[in-house]
């Protein structure tokens, strides 16, 4: 089993759960996050004094799937999550060993 | 542990002084505690005719005085002998002249409520600019100064600041509060301090003092909510205790006697012929510039909060507002305050210029919030920024304070604007100097106070004002 | 689907019944829904003089009856042929009589509509002491209370409570609402329910019985609004609902007619010569003392709130307030509401002792915020707790409502100490014995409204009150 | 760049017009702006016998003319010997009369500054109904309305709508704004634009034109305040300023002046019998109507919100309101601010009908509350929406805005109901045909404006309206 | 060393913390997160439009342990979270290479 | 390549952020997470009742970067955000399979 970790812009969120779900990807979980990289924040000014804004929002999606899903799913993901300008995110796939469903404790590929 | 038996000492005996009814002098003007004799035909205005004051020896020489003497004692004669025929009409003067009363009590008690309900307006500014880690400390400071400044005005700040106020001119012309500590140099009075209505108590006990204290109070309150502002994120709660028990008892009424006391700078009209002394309408001076003098001292004496500037005093992290609703709600709550403060420091509702009080108060905060949105958007930082808003509309609204009964609404849409450009630049100027004002106190009640002082000479129409102070003319 | 068509039935009969103008008897005193008739001379105290009614037989024996009869009788002939060369001052009185209603009409509106403010103080108050998830249940809670607790009233909870009162003394003595149904026990009338101006219409159509609705019933929903904090975040919307229905029709105006409006409790004192009967100035029994019994009655039944306390009922996660801001800024709204609470039960703006109630009020509430804050940190928690500070404020506030018009500005500081502390243990009490009061409605209303009415006896300094509930003497 | 010396040149120009003390006209009414000369005896009503202009030579011919001449001349003369033999029942007149006016003035200025509050109600409730990325945007927005469209209304906006107002009568009868720009038309009057008591100087420096400024300027800026909701979200902050400038200017006092300065609406009973022409008593239409049409222009021509719909106009995401706490406390601040905008609407404290007014304004809010909550709970969409309990308590608030004085309570609780079903009906067609209003401005304000204007027709039951816009009988 | 991430009902955060903690574990990270998969959202109507609530709010808890804890961990976590109704979550496991503890540089087992 | 997930506390954000950046690594995620370790919470009573506050605020920091920068990037984490209190966080280093940049659907070490 292979995890997907998509760092995406936030009003992307709705396509691209949209897409995978068009691939039958129904599970996944979300987070609200904080990015920092390229895409530069920029400098606002409060009463005269100016300050930079450099964390930007993001969502990370994490999905867990077989490994035979894997290339399928990114593939939808940039499609859906590509606007061609700076800062669109990153997808990381890292290897998960073991997943269990805790309602059923059925394990392993049953279990997404 | 000491501080706590310490404390609760003080507070059981001044409870004892407070309950045990203090007698009032035989010769003192007797205080109406339940409201049944004050209001009668002496007031209403120009109906009873009293009596001219016998002339002395020498005084009979002086012809003038001798024919005002005669026709004042004429026209006494004529009203006592027309008011036998009359006696319906003097029967209904006594009630005229208590419905003229109520209307005077009303308006100082109603006005006196929304001036408390500032109180609110201070707290939601103050927190709303600071940051929310800090909104229950901030607000709970706002929240025990009302208190805390009320019960030392209660205690001893009422006595001393009208102590020696002498007649309560439109609340029934009640005259107990006759006892002013007054140094005598060159041969001139200086009125230094009250010493009567302690506790509110014997002279004090009187509805016409209890309606004063209630106004002087809430303008006392608001004096002390300034400082919490300025130095506002950085203030021990028990450190801010403290402070609340002085405010009310020593640091206003000293100034407020000798400004609306009957003091030595109300007196320096009579004294030195400078005019009519120190005027000051509804307090831009006295509530104020004091207030943001404070702020001044604890913003300096503190420090800056940590992060806000580097070691050489260039700012890094401005501290950012948390709640920018609560912020222009609160300036809501103080502009709907704010009629409250001026008009009611007519202290009547009869007299009729408080229409033209209230809307010189508003025309100033509408120009000064419009200037310094534009001042701010085209000149200093390309962007309107919404807490400037609110700091330009309580500018205008504090540099209106104290002349707005001597202008003409033109004067008063001057004042605004000046008000409005002042307060953006006495902001960066303060953030420039590392004196860190977490909510531009400083800059609003100070610097503007002082610019209300100044106003009136500069716009005074002469169309109201006659008398003040003792001193004819407008 | 049946419940909705019984209810639109009985909404469209209602709406019948409220349309059509009910007829007033002939002999029934005329009402004024125009505002025209209501302010004459007869309303400028002592100043007409009516003829004394004439003396049955058996009077005549009574030689010091006769000489009263005589003397009024001559006063009245005096006052009748004086009238007659006065004319102008006679046409004069109406005009004072009309402002001085005017006057009264104004405060009891002012204030009215300052106690309709303090429904925004309870909604932000009680919100900001729950949960985030619960805040719009418990803002919805608060804000519907407000219709549906009028709607009952106009129904017929102003019929039940007012529909016996008799004159409305000092808005033009209107006395049309004069049917009050009292059962003869022992010889003694004991009045149990009003029975006139339902749907404020015939009799009820009248510009003084409107103000005294007014008034009224923001003061009934004072009441209602108290078990929606106590009981708050475990309340059903369409059970509340039902709640809302009976607290303005039923609940409420019973026993407001007993204290307020001349029922059996304000008869004690003329029946039974237990002095002036039940004295409740302001409602600490009638508004709070109610809202706090109802609230512990909710709390008790429903039970507390789950994750509160653990098997064995000893607290394990205290239900954190969500938004402290909320909180204060709803107290000072409620302070603020309160100048309208107070001072305006004399529904009259010339009785000037609205001034020595307004500053009691004031003072009680500062001193029992203070005990409270001093109490929590130095003898319970040893930190101070904003969530006391408001309930301490709000204690006090409840306290002095009972005694205010009665008391001197010292008793005024000892209620609020007393009710400062009070308010702490049994907050703690009431925590203790697992029931589970989200507000501390329970203790700041119940258990000091209950101790408001006690102070009464206790610090009341006789300046005040003389005739109350038809007793002469304070 | 330009622009800016554009307008800092206008500004500086108006400023020197503000200043410079414009003359008055010998034989124009001269103003009284230290209040020192407003309230007299010519104000106590019925006491003062004026002397009837002389007959012309044609109406000497008509005989009930001649009997009325004499009549009035004999009442005339009693009136000047008796007030000889009674010369202080007519000083004490002067007073008495002073009182009324001082009354008045206090209830138009408390009332007007309860209107200004409800500036912060509509700010809290349209940014709670918004998302929280907005709520500085629709603050501010809310916030600069209340400057601007001031100093509009201050610069020409009540110089066009009450120039040609004639005699203020409740508050001293002063006449001075009496320049209208009248058309001709068919031989009648057709009242088009006023024209005097520019930038408040000259025949506008008066006590009683200020008094008048400040009651009708909260007015204006109420409905400057409503397209900001009903646009929300969308309209960049320099666009609005733009608006801001013209609202005050010109699109508001014109048509007011039309309704309420006396202008051809009002005249429609004089000229052609239409009973009292356009009557309102405190702006159903002027207002809130006008106010929900201008939202409704922008709505239409910003367009949607982004999101909010697909591409067939089938809505999609619902935006949903950010802090419904937010939307409640600011539809209780305008519930709170309504009690001054329809009883504050007689400009006259002495008019006892404000009683009736304040309580026909309260049922209203609450049959129309309780009607949206149970027809959207039972019919709708089976569930109690927050949002829609507030727009239907706003709903009823201007319904009864126009009819408020004419209607008993039964008709006020009719009015309220159907109040009540409309909004939601209205809200749901203006979503279906794709108009995005973002808080409901349209459906509360303009659906709801119309329904008042057309309430009165059917509701009116005749106790009160006598001489309404100069045509007697009610 | 290996990693479990359990995605759990918020209000059950309390018992599996208590039920880690009586097996020995103190140390964990939590992240609160929104979780879509069968258990479907609900809709909601507001002002008489329908819209969809599909993420709900589940909570995202990270322990890192050595590998022969991890059977202990994800059983204890799975008796505590377990309702049997839709919703109640997974658990995946994934290896660390390995950890630092910051305050004492120590490293491997030892920094847990 | 290697993901590096760092646990520490929110002041130190910007120290560690600028520290990163001096050895060139420019791409970071942030997330606020709730932390429960040896750094026992504290009692706090509201109203007379006490309540522990156990989970503390932290920041969780993921940069994923080629496997020869992770000492580097390590070494650096510790030192700005060491404070030798207790509760200073943890570092833990897991493998990235692949990374793809969603706009340019770059992958491998290039993506970062
Ligand atoms: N090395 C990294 N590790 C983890 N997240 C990263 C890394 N680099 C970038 N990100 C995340 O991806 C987002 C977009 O990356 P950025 O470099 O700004 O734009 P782009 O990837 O299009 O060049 C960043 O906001 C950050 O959240
Ligand atoms: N493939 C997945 N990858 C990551 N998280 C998942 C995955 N599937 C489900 N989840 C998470 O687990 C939660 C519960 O899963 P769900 O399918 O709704 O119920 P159950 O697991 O009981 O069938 C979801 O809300 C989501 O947060
Ligand atoms: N086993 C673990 N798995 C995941 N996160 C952990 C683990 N142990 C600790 N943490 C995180 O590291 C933080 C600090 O750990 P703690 O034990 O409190 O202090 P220290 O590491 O300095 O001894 C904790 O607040 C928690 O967020």
């Amino acid at each position: 089993m292979k995890k997907i970790e998509a760092i995406i812009k936030p009003f992307k969120l709705e396509e691209v759960k949209d897409a995978l779900g068009e691939i039958g990807i129904e599970g996944m979980t979300v987070t609200e996050v904080k990015g920092f990289g390229r895409q530069k924040g920029h400098t606002e000014i409060y009463r005269g004094s100016e300050y930079t804004v450099d964390f930007l929002p993001k969502i990370k999606l994490e999905v867990v799937l077989p490994n035979d899903r894997v290339d399928a799913a990114s593939a939808a993901i940039i499609k859906a999550a590509k606007t061609g300008k700076i800062g669109d995110g990153k997808i990381f796939v890292t290897t998960v060993d073991d997943s269990v469903r805790i309602r059923t404790e059925e394990k392993g590929d049953k279990a997404l | 542990m000491i501080k706590k038996f310490l404390l609760t000492a003080v507070t059981a005996i001044t409870l004892m002084a407070a309950l045990s009814p203090a007698m009032v002098h035989a010769d003192d003007p007797k205080p109406d505690p339940g409201g049944v004799t004050t209001g009668v035909a002496s007031d209403v205005p120009g109906f009873v005719v009293t009596a001219p004051a016998e002339l002395s020896d020498d005084d009979k020489k002086d012809t003038n005085k001798v024919a005002a003497y005669t026709d004042a004692k004429k026209a006494f004669d004529d009203y006592t002998t027309q008011s036998k025929t009359e006696p319906l009409a003097v029967k209904l003067a006594d009630n005229v002249g208590h419905n003229r009363v109520a209307i005077n009590f009303m308006w100082t008690l109603v006005t006196g409520f929304l001036v408390m309900f500032m109180q609110a307006g201070f707290a939601l500014v103050e927190t709303g600019l600071c940051r929310a880690k800090n909104s229950s400390h901030t607000m709970s400071m706002n929240f025990m100064i009302y208190p805390m400044g009320m019960l030392g005005f209660y205690v001893c700040g009422f006595a001393f600041m009208f102590g020696g106020l002498g007649a309560i001119g439109t609340m029934g012309g009640y005259a107990g509060l006759n006892h002013e500590i007054t140094l005598n140099i060159a041969g001139h009075p200086f009125g230094i301090l009250g010493w009567k209505g302690f506790l509110l108590q014997g002279a004090g006990y009187d509805t016409a003092a209890f309606a004063l204290f209630l106004f002087q109070m809430v303008f006392m309150d608001t004096t002390a909510t300034i400082p919490t502002g300025g130095a506002a994120e950085r203030w021990k709660f028990s450190a801010f205790m403290i402070y609340g028990c002085f405010i009310g008892t020593i640091m206003y009424p000293v100034f407020g006697n000798w400004v609306w006391g009957g003091g030595w700078l109300a007196q320096l009209g009579t004294n030195f012929g400078l005019g009519h002394g120190h005027v000051d309408f509804a307090g831009s001076s006295v509530v104020h510039m004091q207030g943001g003098v404070i702020a001044l001292i604890f913003c300096w004496l503190i420090g800056a909060r940590h992060g806000k500037y580097d070691k050489n005093g260039k700012i890094v992290h401005p501290i950012m507002p948390h709640n920018i609703p609560f912020v222009m709600l609160g300036t809501f709550i103080l502009a709907f305050g704010w009629f409250g403060f001026n008009p009611g420091s007519t202290l009547a509702g009869t007299d009729l210029r408080i229409a033209v009080v209230a809307v010189n108060t508003m025309i100033a905060s509408a120009t000064a919030a419009l200037a310094t949105t534009l001042y701010m958007w085209w000149f200093k930082t390309k962007k309107p920024d919404p807490s400037m808003m609110c700091n330009g509309m309580l500018a205008g609204l504090v540099a209106i304070t104290a002349p707005c009964a001597f202008v003409s609404a033109g004067g008063a849409a001057l004042i605004g604007i000046i008000a409005g450009i002042v307060v953006v630049e006495s902001v960066f100027f303060f953030d420039r100097i590392g004196i860190d004002d977490a909510v531009g106190a400083i800059s609003v009640h100070g610097v503007n106070g002082a610019w209300g002082c100044l106003s009136i000479g500069l716009f005074a129409d002469g169309t109201y004002g006659d008398g003040w102070n003792g001193v004819s003319g407008t």
